[in-house]
């Protein structure tokens, strides 16, 4: 019999929601069992670190990794992996841009891990923390060190495909295991290297049926506090939709729900940062002249921030913000 | 620690105002500090946000942002684009941490060389004061943390 | 009902309480409330901003300080003298336009365990509350004694529509608020060119012979063209004119009689309040005659007993001949 | 520095600092003075309803400022005769805000005890002692004070005047004093201390 | 990125004798170029004394031929300068000119700063910048657009019917359309023009008949553009000519109905409100064209539905009261605006008592008043109609060099006054006093006028007039205007008594400019003057390509200038034309229809109208030959769809990094 090629997928920094993605295509996962050979996925089937690093370099056809890099642990699998995959594709949000993981970027990393072990939420009285190194009667153990930032799986290693979404969705997911057997079967081409698959080239307003206008914006409302027109464009109503910047291939679900999208598919083909993309849309199209006026048009656009980079902060041109940085120039010093 | 700290800043210029108060300041011979290197565009309408980001993540210090004053925009109102945007983009800056103030947007006509010069000098001077960005300057590999931190140490 | 805080000034504890009295008494008819601020201290006048700038700004913030303590609701303070106005206005608009004056009397203001934000209250002029925010319509309806066949000539001064930081008067040079007020009054309004002219303002004080010109050209153009008596919005205007006309008739041999009341006087006249709830009567240059002209009989008040007007032997010039006293005026330096 | 000449000390150019005396004025008036804009029209001379009593027009006092002559401007009389009726500053084509310079002129012109007259600074100064000391003016202990002094032979003519101001209920006998007197005294102390070092 | 095949560049660093030279080190700039940016694609780096000289030229053009370069790199001095030059000179050497860039190390490192090493270092940047750009730039063609000859003139005062004539007499069309009944504008309201006292109607009348009459230009008064579409060489116009209700084709112009017309109307447009007319008129006897206007508010029939005096009385049943307004739709190459100025309203002067004193009148009212034609028939008298003054004050500067009002000086009140002088001397002998913050009679034959003014005994007193009061002082005051003012030469405050003021009301935009300017897609200053090309070089052009100002439309000016102005703008018309082509700079935006989602963000961005939303397809589209190349859709463009060419994302970000030397070899950062 010959080997079916080999299939794994990786969980790093993420909720999980692209592992349950790729379950939710239904009968189509029995097509990567028939087609492939799955040698590691640790949320389906038990495997270990070792019996990767023991692959031939190569030897996996294909690797889906999810989640971005917040610790060395991830780093190591992200570069092992790498090495032992023909194509690596970076799958969901988080390894792609970052995606909410990402906005502890906006923090110092010492700070992420006490409000972790030690806010109201956390029942810790004797101030436990983890460490990484401890002792114990089988000798020393050791847990994940948490990196200052989040890193997106590119900023670590060479990625061939990008699949985006948060999590992409199963009708793409569908169709990109369609393209692979496909090629499997010599019945089609991989596209090239850097391609952005699973998604379309355009922005959700490309799949939207809002109606549009030229675009005026009087004011930022917050959609619980208005009643929506359900067939005109929501930024027309003031609504921060995000749709005009993100990626096209979710079949603009949100906005046919009623609710603005947040940019879960990413910035569109070729943008180099995507909150920078919003800012300069929406600030066009502000309906003042005079500072004031548009400051108060501004002050309804609660946490501009996070509306611009609820997703991309970590795959953006600055990719954090000064606490994360100024957290590791204070790391370095204690470091010397 | 800034005494010595010599800011570098990228300035933004419309080739119809602010580029020619910066020629006119040139032919008059006016001096001004040498940390501001500029970048020509057809207008301040051209200026997209993504040029300051990239400014700010390649090393610079500060930007400056220049454009005829408002109601004189050679492409008749595109300068209210550039401000609506300067004003928006300063409040995304403030949500990542950076001092709004490193980035300046200053009016400008063609005539106003010695305008050009002094607003410059000023903003070199109003970055020196802030200090050096050093935007990611570490942003390779970094040591780790793991020891458990003290609480006064977070509310600081 | 509309509420404001009140900012009386020196001026209408004393010399122009007469203001003060009309104004009470026009007050309910009105439906307007005036709540005192409390512990209030004196503007400095013209005099204290030329002799040191911070304490003088000091002194008027003060009072702004102590208005938004006692804010409650209202924020609009409400000043009846024009030089009182002009000051809180002022300090307002400069602490303002130079932040670095604005943290500096914050900084004195501290010492007393006071702050004022520039910008917090909005600070008006009566006439201006009256016109724009009760109405002329609405004061209308309280006229039961129109003041038709009174000849009045509208003196609005200096410090009132100048240099007017918030534009709230029709024109700097010729405003017709104060004449759009009179006239619902019924009275018989004349054309006045000098409405914004000086009444000489401290100059009555340290150099009369000034004074009393510009007092002149004021008295002399109301009664050239015919007024019974002058409306003025000021209690400084007032007092020169009032009380310095006698002094003024002497240094240039003229007999002018033109009695000044307050604007607020004439409104109690016509909302047919008795005259001695308006403090009709305390004016050095009685109003009794004028006021006959509407029907009105006002008690003849003690005459003061001393001589008010030198004799003179020679015939009098013609009142407009004044290139002569310009040679008098020489004479007397 | 050139040799100072006696040409130099005939055309008021005193000293080299004076040379800045435009510049000081302007920075000390309060708000932003605009002196430096005067083009030399006049509006503010031909407006003023006092001028026939000025030594010199406003204009001719701006010229002088930028002339550097410090001595000849303070000692001038038209800060003191200037009435506050702000006709200038509102027609002023290039909104000189000369009302509040001649407040400057006259602060100056008292620290630097050069007046001519003294009259007007005195009623200033007497004025300002009466509301530091009560808080409120006090016209008759005012009256009183300054015409004794200054106008004596004023006095009999403004009799009729003064009773009548009195009997009318016009001029209280005695002083209001507010209450809380201390805390003005601690705002105006400090103000005096921040002018001094501004 | 790595495996994209290298550009060769070269780059040339100017000397420009010791500007350049005297405080960057040259030489070592060009051999730090050679070595430090090789990796970028540098092959050759020279310095020489005057690159803009044809030496320099030749070296480059040289270069491109033998090293086979294709970027090239000049650091110089500013690209507005000699941009052009090496532009061509790549041209002559076969190298498409957009691959050139300029580093501008004149004006903005060597004039600007003293220290030689930190202006060596900054000049680094400036050229690490530009090669690291032009390595973006992409070979660009430029774009060429055919010409309508036709020309349409909005305007038809002197400025406007100037140009008409100029390019009508070069044998092209021309439609002049104007918004008042006849052409002439305010210059046929005027008496006598200054300096050599030609009678205005004398000099202007014929220009106006000429215009009317010749075969090349269409007339269209009482009319107004309501809309302009297109671009230089083909605009759309739409004109609507406002119904008269009198036919042209039958009307002879004999006046018989403005005779018989029963209603006198107070005429406040060509009377300045001192006159009447009728409310079927025309507005002055030599009118053109002669028809006359029915002004439907004022006519009787129209408020009361009886009278038709006119119809009863017109020899040829010319009159229509069923007239319409129509709507003309015009093809035109290129357009001139003439469109004037409004006088200031003197009444906002509120000292000066106009409207509120009687013998206080505005510059206006002064022409009509002395004009033989004009109400009183040229009699100088006061507002009674009868009393000649006996003195006259002639007020400058009224709204115009005053921050309260127009900051500006309106240029031609000066010679006006001297003018109003004159008449007023010449006429009633009176006294007469001009009143001035400083008297600018500058050009040919002014300042003599000036001198003749003072020979003839006008007082002059420099001051800028406080007030204009009736109320007297002393008893030579009385029933006089007193002007109070300081008399700055003497220092003192004087008042003048006399029995009229004349106010020099300053020129001020159209009340519309700012509309009639969007409309035209060009820009006001400040202001509110049509804003021109360039302030020196290129004062009637605009910054909209085929649309030229002239006239007061683009700032106070006397006739002459008017006058010259509008051949300006008629010869650039002209040149235009006779090229039958226009290239355009092929720096311009355009939407790729893949990536655009149709969000409609950019649709309401361009000022000149050039995107447009392609309703089948959902996506917007920018029309090239409307595009001025701003970028400002570029920047907008949510999903990166549109890209500029010239200022490319990729050639600005490019510059960014060398600006910060991020591309250096090794990265040095």
């Amino acid at each position: 019999m010959t080997a079916k090629p080999k299939f794994a997928m990786y969980w790093a920094a993420s909720c999980g929601g692209c592992e349950i993605a790729v379950l939710n295509i239904h009968e189509k996962i029995l097509d990567v069992d028939a087609n492939f050979d799955v040698v590691f996925w640790p949320v389906a089937m038990d495997a270990k670190y070792k019996d990767v690093e023991a692959m031939e370099d190569g030897s996996i056809l294909l690797t889906l990794f999810n989640g971005g890099i917040r610790n060395d642990e991830n780093e190591h699998i992200a570069k092992l992996l790498r090495k032992k995959s023909k194509i690596l594709v970076a799958f969901g949000s988080c390894a792609n841009e970052g995606c909410i993981p990402g906005l502890a970027n906006l923090s110092d990393s010492r700070e992420i891990v006490h409000t972790a072990f030690n806010t109201i939420s956390t029942d810790n009285p004797n101030q436990i923390y983890p460490r990484t190194a401890f002792d114990v009667p089988e000798g020393e153990i050791h847990i994940p060190n948490i990196l200052p930032v989040l890193k997106t799986l590119d900023q670590v290693v060479d990625v061939d495909y990008y699949m985006p979404g948060c999590p992409p969705e199963s009708h793409q997911i569908a169709a990109v295991i369609d393209l692979v057997v496909q090629v499997l079967q010599g019945k089609a081409e991989l596209p090239p290297k850097g391609t952005v698959i699973g998604a379309g080239n355009s922005t959700v307003c490309d799949e939207c049926k809002r109606t549009r206008n030229v675009k005026v914006i009087k004011s930022f409302e917050r959609i619980y506090n208005m009643q929506i027109d359900p067939a005109l464009c929501l930024l027309e109503q003031g609504i921060p939709c995000n749709g005009p910047a993100t990626r096209s291939g979710c079949n603009a679900r949100c906005p046919a729900a009623g609710a603005q999208c947040i940019g879960c598919y990413g910035p569109a083909e070729g943008v180099l940062d995507y909150g920078a993309r919003l800012i300069s849309a929406f600030a066009s199209v502000l309906d003042a002249k005079e500072p004031e006026e548009i400051d108060h048009i501004l002050d309804g656009l609660v946490d501009p921030t996070g509306q611009f980079y609820r997703f991309n902060l970590a795959g953006s041109l600055l990719k954090a913000g000064v606490p994360a940085w100024k957290a590791e120039s204070t790391h370095e010093k204690e470091k010397v | 620690m800034t005494e010595n700290f010599e800011p570098t800043i990228i300035g933004f210029t419309c080739n119809w105002c602010s580029y020619r108060a910066a020629d006119l300041a040139g032919t008059a011979r006016m001096k001004y500090a040498p940390n501001v290197r500029l970048i020509r565009l057809m207008c301040s309408g051209r200026l997209d946000p993504t040029f300051v980001l990239r400014a700010l993540s390649s090393g610079a210090d500060g930007v400056m942002i220049t454009g005829c004053h408002p109601g004189e925009c050679h492409y008749i109102e595109q300068n209210y684009k550039a401000l609506r945007r300067y004003l928006l983009l300063k409040r995304v800056l403030k949500g990542l941490g950076i001092e709004p103030e490193r980035v300046k947007l200053i009016w400008a006509s063609a005539a106003e060389g010695a305008k050009f010069a002094s607003e410059t000098t000023a903003f070199v001077e109003e970055i020196r004061k802030l200090g050096p960005l050093n935007w990611g300057k570490a942003r390779d590999q970094l040591p780790v943390i793991s020891e458990p931190i003290q609480r006064e140490e977070v509310a600081a | 009902m509309n509420k404001y805080l009140l900012y009386p000034g020196c001026s209408l504890e004393s010399s122009a309480k007469a203001y003060a009295e009309s104004l009470n008494a026009i007050l309910e008819p009105l439906d307007i409330q005036l709540e005192e601020i409390e512990d209030w201290n004196c503007c400095g006048a013209t005099e204290y901003l030329g002799i040191n700038l911070i304490p003088a700004y000091s002194l008027i913030a003060r009072n702004l300080a102590l208005a938004v303590k006692q804010m409650d609701g209202a924020h609009t303070l409400v000043a009846p003298c024009s030089a009182c106005y002009l000051n809180l206005a002022k300090a307002d608009h400069y602490m303002q336009e130079r932040p670095a004056l604005g943290t500096k009397v914050n900084e004195a203001l501290a010492a007393g365990g006071l702050e004022y934000k520039p910008g917090t209250l909005d600070v008006r002029h009566l006439l201006d509350v009256l016109i724009y925010d009760v109405g002329l319509d609405a004061i209308k309806k309280k006229v039961t004694r129109p003041l038709s066949g009174l000849k009045v000539a509208p003196y609005m001064g200096c410090m009132l529509p100048r240099p007017d930081y918030k534009h709230r008067w029709s024109d700097h040079e010729h405003p017709t608020e104060l004449e759009d007020l009179l006239r619902v009054l019924g009275a018989d309004v004349i054309d006045y060119p000098l409405t914004t002219s000086c009444c000489g303002g401290h100059m009555t004080q340290i150099g009369p012979e000034t004074a009393f010109e510009l007092i002149c050209r004021l008295v002399a153009g109301a009664d050239e063209r015919g007024a019974h008596l002058m409306a003025t919005v000021c209690p400084m205007c007032q007092l020169n004119l009032d009380a310095y006309q006698g002094e003024m008739n002497g240094y240039f041999g003229t007999d002018y009689h033109m009695p000044i009341l307050f604007f607020t006087q004439l409104m109690g006249l016509a909302f047919g309040k008795d005259p001695d709830e308006l403090g009709i009567g305390t004016e050095l240059v009685s109003s009794r005659q004028a006021l006959m002209h509407i029907g009105v009989e006002v008690p003849a008040a003690p005459e003061p007993t001393a001589r008010r007007k030198k004799e003179e032997g020679l015939p009098m010039p013609s009142r407009l001949l004044r290139n002569g006293h310009k040679h008098e005026k020489e004479a007397v330096r | 520095m050139p040799q100072m000449t006696d040409e130099r000390v005939r055309a008021g150019l005193m000293r080299e600092e004076d040379l800045s005396l435009l510049h000081e004025v302007s920075m000390k008036t309060a708000g932003v003075s605009r002196l430096e804009m005067c083009i030399q029209c006049g509006t503010c001379g031909g407006s003023c309803p006092a001028a026939a009593d000025m030594d010199h027009t406003p204009r001719m006092l701006f010229a002088m400022l930028r002339a550097g002559m410090r001595e000849e401007v303070l000692r001038s009389n038209t800060p003191w005769i200037c009435v506050s009726c702000y006709h200038c500053v509102v027609r002023c084509p290039q909104e000189v805000h000369i009302a509040d310079v001649m407040y400057t002129l006259k602060s100056m012109a008292i620290r630097a005890k050069l007046y001519q007259d003294s009259t007007a600074p005195h009623f200033s100064q007497t004025f300002v002692g009466m509301v530091e000391t009560f808080g409120r003016g006090f016209e008759l202990g005012l009256a009183s004070r300054h015409y004794l002094r200054y106008f004596p032979l004023r006095l009999p003519g403004m009799a009729p005047m003064g009773f009548g101001m009195i009997t009318k209920g016009r001029m209280p006998l005695a002083p209001r004093k507010i209450k809380h007197m201390t805390q003005l005294k601690a705002i105006l102390k400090r103000a005096k201390h921040l002018e001094l070092t501004s | 990125m790595s495996e994209k095949k290298l550009e060769r560049v070269g780059v040339y660093v100017c000397h420009c004798g010791t500007n350049i030279a005297g405080t960057v080190d040259v030489v070592s700039l060009a051999k730090w170029a050679e070595e430090k940016l090789k990796h970028l694609g540098v092959v050759v780096a020279r310095e020489y004394k005057f690159m803009c000289s044809s030496l320099g030229q030749e070296l480059i053009e040289k270069d491109i031929k033998e090293l086979g370069l294709t970027r090239v790199v000049v650091a110089a001095c500013s690209p507005h300068l000699h941009e052009k030059t090496f532009r061509t000179a790549a041209k002559n050497a076969g190298l498409n000119p957009y691959l050139v860039e300029l580093a501008s190390i004149r004006e903005q490192v060597s004039w600007v700063h003293t220290d030689k090493a930190v202006a060596t270092e900054k000049a680094k940047a400036v050229v690490a910048g530009a090669v690291s750009r032009v390595i973006e730039n992409k070979a660009l063609e430029e774009i060429k657009v055919p010409i309508n000859p036709n020309t349409l003139i909005v305007g038809g005062g002197i400025a406007g019917i100037q140009a008409a004539l100029e390019i009508a007499n070069a044998g092209f069309h021309v439609y002049l359309v104007e918004r008042e009944p006849s052409i002439g504008g305010h210059m046929a309201q005027f008496d006598k023009t200054f300096p050599t006292l030609d009678c205005a109607a004398c000099i202007l009348t014929p220009r106006m008949v000429e215009a009317g009459t010749h075969p090349n230009i269409t007339l269209l008064t009482w009319s107004e553009v309501v809309n302009v579409s297109g671009y230089v060489g083909s605009f759309h116009v739409t004109v609507k000519k406002k119904a008269r209700f009198v036919n042209e084709e039958l009307c002879t112009g004999c006046a018989i109905c403005q005779e018989k017309c029963p209603k006198k109307v107070i005429d406040d447009v060509f009377e300045a409100g001192l006159g009447y007319r009728k409310a079927i008129y025309t507005p002055f006897a030599q009118a053109v064209p002669k028809f006359p206007v029915l002004d439907k508010e004022n006519c009787t029939y129209f408020i009361k539905g009886t009278c038709k005096a006119c119809e009863k009385f017109c020899p040829t049943q010319a009159i229509d009261f069923n007239q319409q307004d129509q709507y003309v739709d015009l093809d035109v190459g290129n357009i001139i605006l003439a469109t004037g100025y409004d006088l200031f309203d003197a009444r906002r002067v509120s000292n000066y008592g106009y409207g509120r004193l009687p013998n206080v009148f505005t510059n206006l009212e002064f022409e009509r008043l002395s004009n033989a034609a004009g109400p009183t028939s040229g009699n100088i008298v006061l507002r009674d109609g009868k009393t000649t003054p006996k003195s006259v004050g002639i007020i400058h500067c009224v709204g115009s060099r005053d921050k309260n009002f127009n900051n500006y000086c309106s240029v031609i009140c000066c010679m006006q006054g001297l003018k109003f002088a004159h008449l007023v001397h010449e006429r009633t002998g009176a006294t007469v006093y001009n009143f001035y913050i400083d008297m600018r009679t500058a050009y040919k034959a002014y300042d003599e006028f000036y001198q003749r003014v003072l020979e003839e005994g006008t007082l002059f007193v420099r001051g800028k007039v406080a007030e204009v009061t009736d109320a007297a002082r002393y008893e030579h005051e009385k029933g006089k205007l007193i002007i109070q003012v300081e008399d700055t030469l003497i220092g003192k405050q004087r008042r003048i008594p006399v029995d009229m003021v004349i106010l020099s009301s300053g020129l001020q935009p159209r009340h519309d400019a700012k509309a009639v300017g969007k409309q035209f897609g060009i820009s006001c200053s400040t202001d509110g003057w049509f804003t021109e090309k360039h302030p020196k070089l290129d004062p009637v052009a605009t910054m909209t390509e085929g649309i030229y100002i002239a006239g007061c439309a683009q700032g106070p000016k006397d006739i002459p200038s008017s006058v010259a102005q509008g051949a300006a703008a008629s010869a650039r018309v002209l040149d235009k034309i006779l090229q039958k082509e226009v290239a355009l700079e092929p720096i311009k935006a355009s939407i790729d229809h893949d990536k655009c989602s149709g969000c409609r963000i950019c649709n309401g961005l361009c000022p000149f109208n050039a995107i447009a939303f392609i309703e089948d397809d959902q996506v917007s589209d920018i029309n090239p030959a409307l595009c001025q190349g701003c970028g400002t859709c570029v920047a907008a463009c949510p999903a990166g769809a549109i890209s500029g060419t010239g200022f490319s994302d990729e050639q600005i970000m490019a510059q960014i990094d060398g600006l910060l030397f991020r591309n250096l070899l090794p990265v040095e950062a």
